[in-house]
């Protein structure tokens, strides 16, 4: 079984709602868009207080290279632009829009039929994706666009098709590889053409037998694409150790994928593609898993952008009672929410749900040294050496450790016996290091 | 409802905590303690008590009025050198004695540099060569072994450990073979099962490799160390050894005999003063063997394990320096 | 054979600094960091090792023969503070970055006792003009070697943090007084 | 004459004098030259290597200072007027009268003011919980009472308050190094005027959100309302980004905007209690009614 | 008075006149200093002499090499009215746990053992310098033992020598100097 | 600074070997007894009183670029001075001492002191300087030997007051850092409070 060979932990899995089929959440009475959704500069709001949107209108314009057009979820009346407190935990720009009634832009197919003729050309096809504002469903909101350009230079070999799922509790993309298989199995062949790829690997831990066997045999009828079972170890989902476990490759510290000849997107993504151009839909809504050990029902919703996080909670049996932490994405890498009035956003995978006692962290003891952090990690870093030095400041060491290449998969702190808080502290030398190395860059 | 708690990811954590890993250990020689109250009866049990005692007791005290910090005594790192520090010592030690390389061990060897996880040496070991040191002639007058319930010697018989016969006895200028003819020679079986003279916890090889696999399948410690340590004295003895089977001792009996097994899988594999990477744990490991050797074959001490440990010890920000582990994306490998 | 001893002998078992207690002051002084602490025992390697064949050939050829052996000490003290002081103009003038590193340390040899001890101890020895060099590069391998390995641990000790009460100098000694522990083990080697 | 005591004197001279010469000549074709005055500079700074300077340690403030041979542009805080004088005196320049700075913090949103609003666990480094999230309190702009600026003080100048949960900083101990300003990821710190008899008056708040967001996180926030820019009467408050800001070097310490404030965020320092309103120096604590 | 400005000439001369000033009052020192030197170390020989061999009025000291080509020891031939009463000798042992031991062993003119003391040695403090007698009993087991019947080697190794507790290298050491010793007394025609 | 000051400051506050961390070796390498350690102690002070008077006196006749080799002659002068009387008339503990006599000459505290204090002070300051180092320096020793001492072998002064085994390590290489560790830890510890 394939998987890739540094470091990485396997936390207890937890995919509660793992047979829990997708339903579609009833239309929200308001909703706030936030006009940053994707990686890059956010977008400029383009409809004003008190005009009156269709679903699926754009609202705001992704102006410089890397960002995206953010579109309207839902019909009804812009009420205002103003700040919203997102999963960020800062205050930023959204739209706000009461709902009314559920009027459609007309140029969007919204029948359930099933196209899979794939008639746009590579250009059109980039276009339209960057026009409808699909961004990478996978967490990082990559505007998928930017990653279909191959530079001069470069050529793409492989299309990976990430399926793997790896943050314990998550099961949305597992939902939508069994529900939405045909029509991602098409989004896929769409992202072949436009990067000019024939061979494309869909990977998925073997942890979803029924997922895995389902795309195998939707595979015999789309040429050029092959389901990788993979071996269970998280952060299987990162990019580079997706690309290292499919095709054994290692993506040079600091470079991007494309380097060794792959694109990676998502599930997600390829949904999203499909969506787009055969249905000319924007990127609206999304699948998301509302999950918990406390949680009475927990679900994987069709959810509209913008909803907010405390709707789904409701639909998913209600908040329970001795809740601590809400966090939007997986245990791993998700963010802890200061305010359940957080929209639903394009990154958002899930809503988990932690009790207070799994919300405490434990008590942070001396460090013995163990060097399970080192084991764990997946990018050969020694992150108890990088969070001592960021401890005392000393940010040129680290740089000379590579502490930018943490991904901040979070597997060193997750296997630290003494419950060091080793990826905070790898943050904040990520953040002070960054800052050193761009005006290092100024000078 | 409470407020919600915000802290970055991850929101989840193993189970493995410092005091699993350490209560591991102590499960760990479970086995080896049995082994020396059979075989030193009563005596074993006073000397653990007083190590472990002692080094629990001088780690509050220090905690509590000397580092004013918290006073962290049940995370099971003192309980484990007490009883290491029990292990290294004859079973007819005087109280006083144990009670001060409990002092030692603890207050030099831990608390000076901030407590657990600060040491760059292993505390036990640095009570134990300490003691060896300072009280030569007690530290190596080994009680003989007897049976809990069999015949045996009486308690006041003391004798040398089986290296310290082979020693004496090459010293002397006889060779391996009438060394391991004559009759008081423990032989290979009794090193393995323990009935020899040695230390508390260092007699039954059998005994510590039944740990010692407790410890691996638990991952409390990884195979580097170990099988570098043994590995590197099996090869260099053994080259020794076939070198003239008359002066050096084959390397079996290297292994079993002495505190090998003891220190390999205990004491060299204490996280906190050995490498943290695979890469450096086999040098630490490679190291420390050849060192034993050199000690125990040309020193002037029967035993060198401790040393070996203690110097590798020293070594050990080094090798840290040294050998990273291989980062990903460092060497570009296609295909 | 003969050699081989005098360099274990000189580097493990009576090492300068563990056993011997020469060379105290630089050793605490400059084994903050890895870096310097490497530059400084290639200094001293040097310094010392044509410092004691500078003596040396004074002792054999000038003292000895005058019959003036109690000179010995004020006449090997002039020619090592000369020579040092002309490495360190040398070394300015040549590797300034190096000068930087060793800063006031260079001065420091002079003063470091282990450079005058090694002169003395030679001729204490009886030791010919080619084991007298052989000696004294494993001895300040040896002086290297604890430097190394000690800076190697206050790096280690720096990160970590140590009791506010033992921080410096106090913590460096236990280090010290451990590792010659661990040192002894070597014992009886030769 | 003894002949040990000639053999003697002979070679030691022969000795000392062949180093002697040598010396001379390797020193005379080695020979660096560097400015004697920066030694003489460098002893004279406080060799705290603080970095207040702006420059790596005090070696090289004192070489700055005898290449540039110019005062004006540098200064070194921790050694104060005292110390540039001595080092005017070494270079034969004039100093330049620098006013005495302090430090001090713009928040006052302590657990009573900005109530807590959720719980943060984690690493304890301002630096971190800011690029985590708002804070406890859910002020963007708020002091997270982590203490980057206590590990920061080498002068041991600031500890955090227990009870209020904010930094302390010490008149006596402060020596305008500015190493917490720097510390502190949300510039809260600023280094002001230490003012006449210490007193100072300055908004204590750096929250830039309108005036409803604010209060609704911290009741002593600056809401923007532009009151006491009216009131000053030199022209010294200016309002931006919903925030007041008081300029130390036009203020005139004429206490007049402080009654005016509706939310309290104006803060006094050492002066002596009003006459006429006495609990009006404790507002700070009181809730605040209106906007 | 004015500071001496820092000239070549100044410097050659100042610093030369003080070596001059310097070695000159050394060398009175010595020249004050070099018999009590020399007397203390005499009389430290004699003392250890004296230790270890009956008294004597006239002391003729031999040197001889032994015969596994170490250096070679001295033999202060103790006599009392011109006949030789023992035999002094400075012997040494390489073998022991830190450098090189020097012994004075003195025996009576048939080879037996009168005494010994310890010149000089860089033995473990506590442990290895028991063998001076003033620290253990260890060297008294030595006296009137003749080597020649008597074996000169710890139990441990078939001796007869009971070894100092955890000394046992310093103990075989010392063994193996006292045998060189009598070896090369037996050499010079002592021990009949 | 009055004489009082002047003399008494090397004992604690300055104490070379306490506070200002200078002669280690000697420090370390001699004190395996408080004889040894006062035997020590006082030839240093001896050199340093006499050097100091010396220099003192030479301050204005020797030129700042040869200051260096200027004192480290005379102070090599009276070191071998005290090496030679020691040898006639103290031949036990000159042997106990070895080594470590003509070190003398490259222990810090002597050249330090002329350096900092005598090149700048007139004769009798410096005279006063010069003893109240020494004692300090041989206070030093001397406190230090006699712990080494009392642990290593359960003796002071020779005079051995425990029968049977004492703690043999500090007699030994690591038992003297590992003391003078804890000596300075303590000290630190006592000047603060």
């Amino acid at each position: 079984m394939k998987t890739f060979t540094l470091g990485g932990v396997h936390p207890e899995e937890n995919k509660l709602s793992a047979d829990k089929a997708i339903e579609v959440l009833p239309l929200p009475e308001k909703v706030y868009v936030p006009v940053s959704q994707s990686l890059g500069a956010p977008s400029k709001v383009v409809v004003e207080k008190g005009a009156t949107v269709k679903t699926g209108q754009l609202i705001a314009k992704g102006e410089s290279f890397i960002s995206a057009n953010v579109h309207s979820p839902v019909s009804g009346k812009v009420v205002k632009i103003d700040d919203v407190i997102d999963s960020s935990g800062y205050k930023r720009q959204a739209v706000f829009i009461d709902v009314v009634g559920d009027e459609w832009e007309e140029s969007i197919d919204r029948s359930p039929e099933i196209i899979s003729e794939i008639t746009a050309e590579r250009d059109t096809i980039i276009k339209k994706i960057n026009e409808l504002g699909v961004v990478g469903l996978g967490g990082a909101t990559f505007p998928s666009h930017v990653k279909l350009m191959v530079p001069d230079g470069k050529k793409a070999e492989y299309l990976l098709i990430n399926g793997v799922e790896c943050e314990p509790y998550l099961t949305a993309d597992h939902r939508l590889m069994l529900e939405k298989g045909e029509e991602m199995m098409i989004g896929i062949s769409i992202l072949k053409k436009a990067l000019g790829v024939s061979k494309a690997f869909i990977g998925i831990e073997n942890n979803k037998p029924d997922a895995i066997e389902h795309l195998r045999k939707l595979c015999t009828r789309y040429q050029g694409i092959d389901v990788i079972p993979l071996k269970v170890k998280y952060p299987q989902g990162g990019e580079k150790q997706l690309i290292k476990a499919v095709v054994n490759r290692e993506v040079p510290s600091g470079k991007l994928p494309i380097e060794v000849g792959c694109v990676v997107n998502n599930v997600g993504t390829a949904l999203a593609v499909y969506e787009a151009i055969q249905k000319n839909k924007p990127l609206i809504e999304r699948i998301v898993t509302v999950t918990g050990k406390s949680v009475t029902k927990p679900s994987n919703f069709m959810v509209r952008i913008g909803t907010p996080v405390s709707l789904l909670i409701e639909s998913a049996g209600g908040l329970p009672e001795n809740t601590g932490k809400v966090i939007s994405g997986g245990p791993m890498m998700g963010k802890a929410l200061t305010s359940l009035e957080a929209p639903v956003v394009k990154g958002t995978s899930g809503i988990l749900i932690m009790p207070v006692e799994e919300s405490k962290r434990t008590q942070v003891l001396n460090c013995i040294r163990c060097g399970r952090c080192i084991t764990a990690c997946p990018m050969g870093l020694e992150p108890v050496l990088l969070a001592q030095l960021s401890e005392n400041l000393m940010f040129e060491r680290a740089e000379a450790e590579r502490i930018m290449d943490c991904i901040e998969c979070g597997s060193c702190h997750y296997t630290c016996p003494a419950g060091r808080p080793l990826l905070d502290y790898l943050r904040l030398g990520k953040n002070k290091t960054g800052l050193l190395i761009r005006n290092r860059g100024k000078k | 409802m409470s407020l919600l708690t915000i802290s970055g990811s991850p929101h989840v954590h193993t189970q493995q905590s410092v005091k699993s890993i350490m209560y591991g250990v102590v499960i760990a020689m479970i086995p080896a303690i049995f082994v020396s109250v059979y075989f030193f009866g009563i005596d074993a049990a006073r000397v653990l008590l007083i190590s472990v005692l002692g080094c629990l007791f001088f780690e509050w005290l220090i905690q509590k009025y000397l580092i004013k910090g918290p006073v962290t005594i049940n995370d099971g790192s003192a309980l484990v050198t007490g009883v290491l520090l029990a292990f290294n010592v004859p079973s007819n030690l005087p109280a006083w004695i144990i009670i001060l390389g409990a002092l030692v061990s603890i207050g030099i060897g831990k608390m000076s540099f901030g407590g657990l996880g600060k040491n760059p040496f292993n505390p036990a070991l640095v009570g134990r060569v300490f003691l060896l040191i300072s009280f030569p002639v007690q530290m190596t007058s080994w009680p003989m072994p007897k049976a809990l319930f069999g015949e045996g010697i009486t308690d006041a018989i003391t004798g040398p450990t089986t290296l310290g016969i082979l020693k004496e006895g090459l010293d002397a200028g006889k060779t391996v073979q009438e060394i391991m003819a004559s009759p008081n020679f423990p032989g290979y079986v009794n090193d393995l099962m323990g009935a020899q003279a040695g230390s508390l916890g260092e007699i039954s090889a059998l005994a510590l490799l039944l740990g010692a696999l407790f410890m691996l399948t638990r991952k409390i410690i990884t195979w580097h160390i170990p099988t570098a340590y043994i590995g590197s004295a099996v090869i260099f003895s053994g080259i020794l050894w076939m070198i003239d089977p008359t002066q050096f001792i084959d390397p079996l009996m290297h292994l079993l005999a002495g505190g090998m097994i003891l220190g390999v899988f205990f004491m060299a594999t204490d996280m906190v003063s050995s490498p943290m990477t695979a890469k450096g744990q086999i040098v630490f490991g490679v190291g420390a063997g050849l060192l034993t050797i050199v000690i125990r074959v040309w020193g002037a001490y029967p035993e060198g394990v401790s040393f070996a440990i203690l110097i590798m010890n020293a070594f050990t920000p080094l090798i840290n320096n040294m050998f990273k582990p291989k980062r990903f994306g460092e060497v570009v490998k296609n295909g | 054979m003969e050699y081989i001893i005098i360099i274990i002998s000189a580097i493990f078992v009576n090492n300068i600094v563990f056993a011997q207690f020469l060379g105290i002051c630089p050793f605490l002084g400059v084994s903050n960091k890895l870096s310097t602490s490497v530059g400084m025992g290639g200094a001293v390697i040097f310094v010392m090792t044509l410092a004691t064949i500078v003596t040396y050939l004074i002792y054999q050829f000038v003292l000895i023969p005058l019959g003036l052996g109690f000179l010995q000490t004020i006449s090997y003290i002039l020619v090592i503070a000369a020579l040092v002081q002309m490495v360190e103009i040398i070394l300015k003038k040549v590797s300034p970055s190096m000068y930087q590193a060793l800063g006031i340390f260079l001065p420091l040899i002079t003063t470091n006792c282990a450079v005058l001890g090694v002169a003395i101890l030679v001729i204490q020895k009886n030791l010919n003009l080619l084991e007298s060099v052989v000696f004294t590069v494993a001895t300040s391998v040896g002086f290297t070697l604890a430097l190394v390995i000690f800076a190697g641990i206050r790096e280690h000790m720096e990160l970590m943090g140590v009791p506010k009460g033992m921080r410096g100098i106090p913590i460096a000694l236990v280090v010290a007084g451990l590792l010659s522990l661990a040192f002894m083990g070597f014992a009886g080697l030769v | 004459m003894n002949e040990t005591i000639v053999f003697a004197v002979i070679s030691l001279s022969a000795i000392g004098g062949t180093s002697a010469v040598i010396l001379y000549f390797v020193a005379q074709k080695f020979k660096v030259i560097e400015d004697p005055r920066i030694d003489i500079v460098n002893e004279k700074l406080p060799g705290a290597n603080c970095g207040g300077c702006g420059l790596a340690g005090c070696r090289a403030f004192a070489e700055e200072l005898v290449k540039t041979g110019d005062l004006s542009k540098l200064n070194c805080p921790v050694g104060g007027s005292d110390v540039m004088k001595e080092i005017a005196a070494v270079l034969g320049l004039e100093p330049e009268e620098k006013d005495p700075m302090i430090a001090v913090l713009r928040c006052s949103g302590s657990r009573v003011n900005a109530p807590q609003k959720v719980v943060y666990e984690g690493a304890s480094s301002c630096a971190f919980a800011h690029v985590l999230s708002s804070g406890e309190s859910g002020c963007p702009n708020g002091c997270l009472g982590l203490g980057d600026c206590v590990v920061s003080c080498k002068f041991d100048a600031i500890y955090i308050d227990d009870t209020t949960g904010l930094p302390v900083i010490s008149d006596e101990n402060c020596v305008a190094c500015g190493a917490c300003v720097t510390a502190c990821p949300r510039s809260i710190i600023e280094l002001r005027k230490k003012g006449k008899k210490d007193r100072r008056i300055f908004v204590s708040c750096v929250n830039t959100e309108k005036g409803g967001p604010a209060k609704k996180n911290c009741q002593v926030a600056c809401i923007g309302c532009g009151k006491c820019v009216k009131e000053c009467p030199h022209d010294a408050i200016t309002l931006q980004n919903n925030l007041a800001y008081i300029d130390y070097d036009k203020c005139k310490l004429c206490r007049k905007c402080e009654p005016v404030c509706p939310t309290s965020a104006i803060l006094e320092l050492n002066f002596p209690p009003r006459k006429e309103k006495a609990g009006e120096t404790e507002k700070v604590a009181e809730p605040v009614k209106e906007v | 008075m004015a500071k001496t400005e820092s000239t070549f000439k100044n410097m050659v001369l100042v610093l030369l006149s003080i070596s001059l000033i310097a070695s000159f009052s050394l060398g009175a020192v010595y020249n004050l200093t070099k018999e009590p030197i020399a007397k203390a170390q005499q009389a430290k020989k004699e003392a250890a002499i004296k230790q270890v061999v009956p008294e004597f009025d006239q002391l003729e000291p031999v040197s001889v090499t032994p015969d596994d080509g170490g250096d070679p020891l001295t033999i202060n031939k103790a006599m009392k009215n011109g006949e030789v009463v023992g035999y002094a000798v400075e012997t040494y042992t390489d073998k022991g746990f830190s450098g090189r031991i020097l012994l004075m062993v003195g025996f009576l003119p048939d080879g037996s053992i009168v005494n010994t003391a310890v010149l000089k040695h860089t033995e473990t403090p506590g442990l290895g310098d028991k063998m001076d007698a003033s620290k253990s009993a260890f060297p008294e087991q030595f006296k009137s033992k003749n080597p020649e019947v008597y074996k000169l080697k710890v139990k441990k190794d078939g001796g007869e020598v009971d070894a100092i507790t955890a000394a046992t290298i310093t103990s075989r050491a010392f063994c193996d100097g006292v045998q060189r010793a009598y070896d090369v007394v037996k050499k010079e025609g002592g021990s009949k | 600074m009055n004489q009082m000051q002047n003399f008494t400051k090397g004992f604690i506050s300055n104490n070379p070997v306490f506070a200002l961390l200078l002669g280690m070796c000697p420090t370390l390498g001699v004190t395996t007894s408080a004889i040894n350690g006062l035997g020590m102690g006082l030839a240093t002070t001896f050199v340093l009183v006499a050097a100091n008077v010396v220099i003192s006196m030479l301050k204005n006749i020797i030129p700042d670029k040869v200051r260096i080799p200027s004192f480290i002659v005379v102070i090599a002068s009276f070191v071998t001075i005290v090496d030679l009387v020691m040898a006639g008339y103290a031949p036990a503990l000159h042997e106990q001492l070895g080594l470590f006599i003509p070190l003398i000459v490259v222990n810090c505290i002597v050249l330090g002191r002329a350096e900092a204090f005598a090149s700048r002070n007139n004769v009798f300051s410096s005279f006063i300087d010069g003893l109240g180092m020494g004692f300090g320096f041989a206070f030093a020793l001397t406190l230090l030997g006699g712990i080494r001492e009392i642990l290593g072998s359960g003796a002071i002064f020779g005079f051995k007051f425990i029968q049977g085994d004492a703690i043999l390590v500090f007699v030994l290489a690591p038992g003297a850092f590992i003391a003078l560790g804890y000596l300075i830890a303590l000290i630190n510890k006592m000047r603060k409070a």
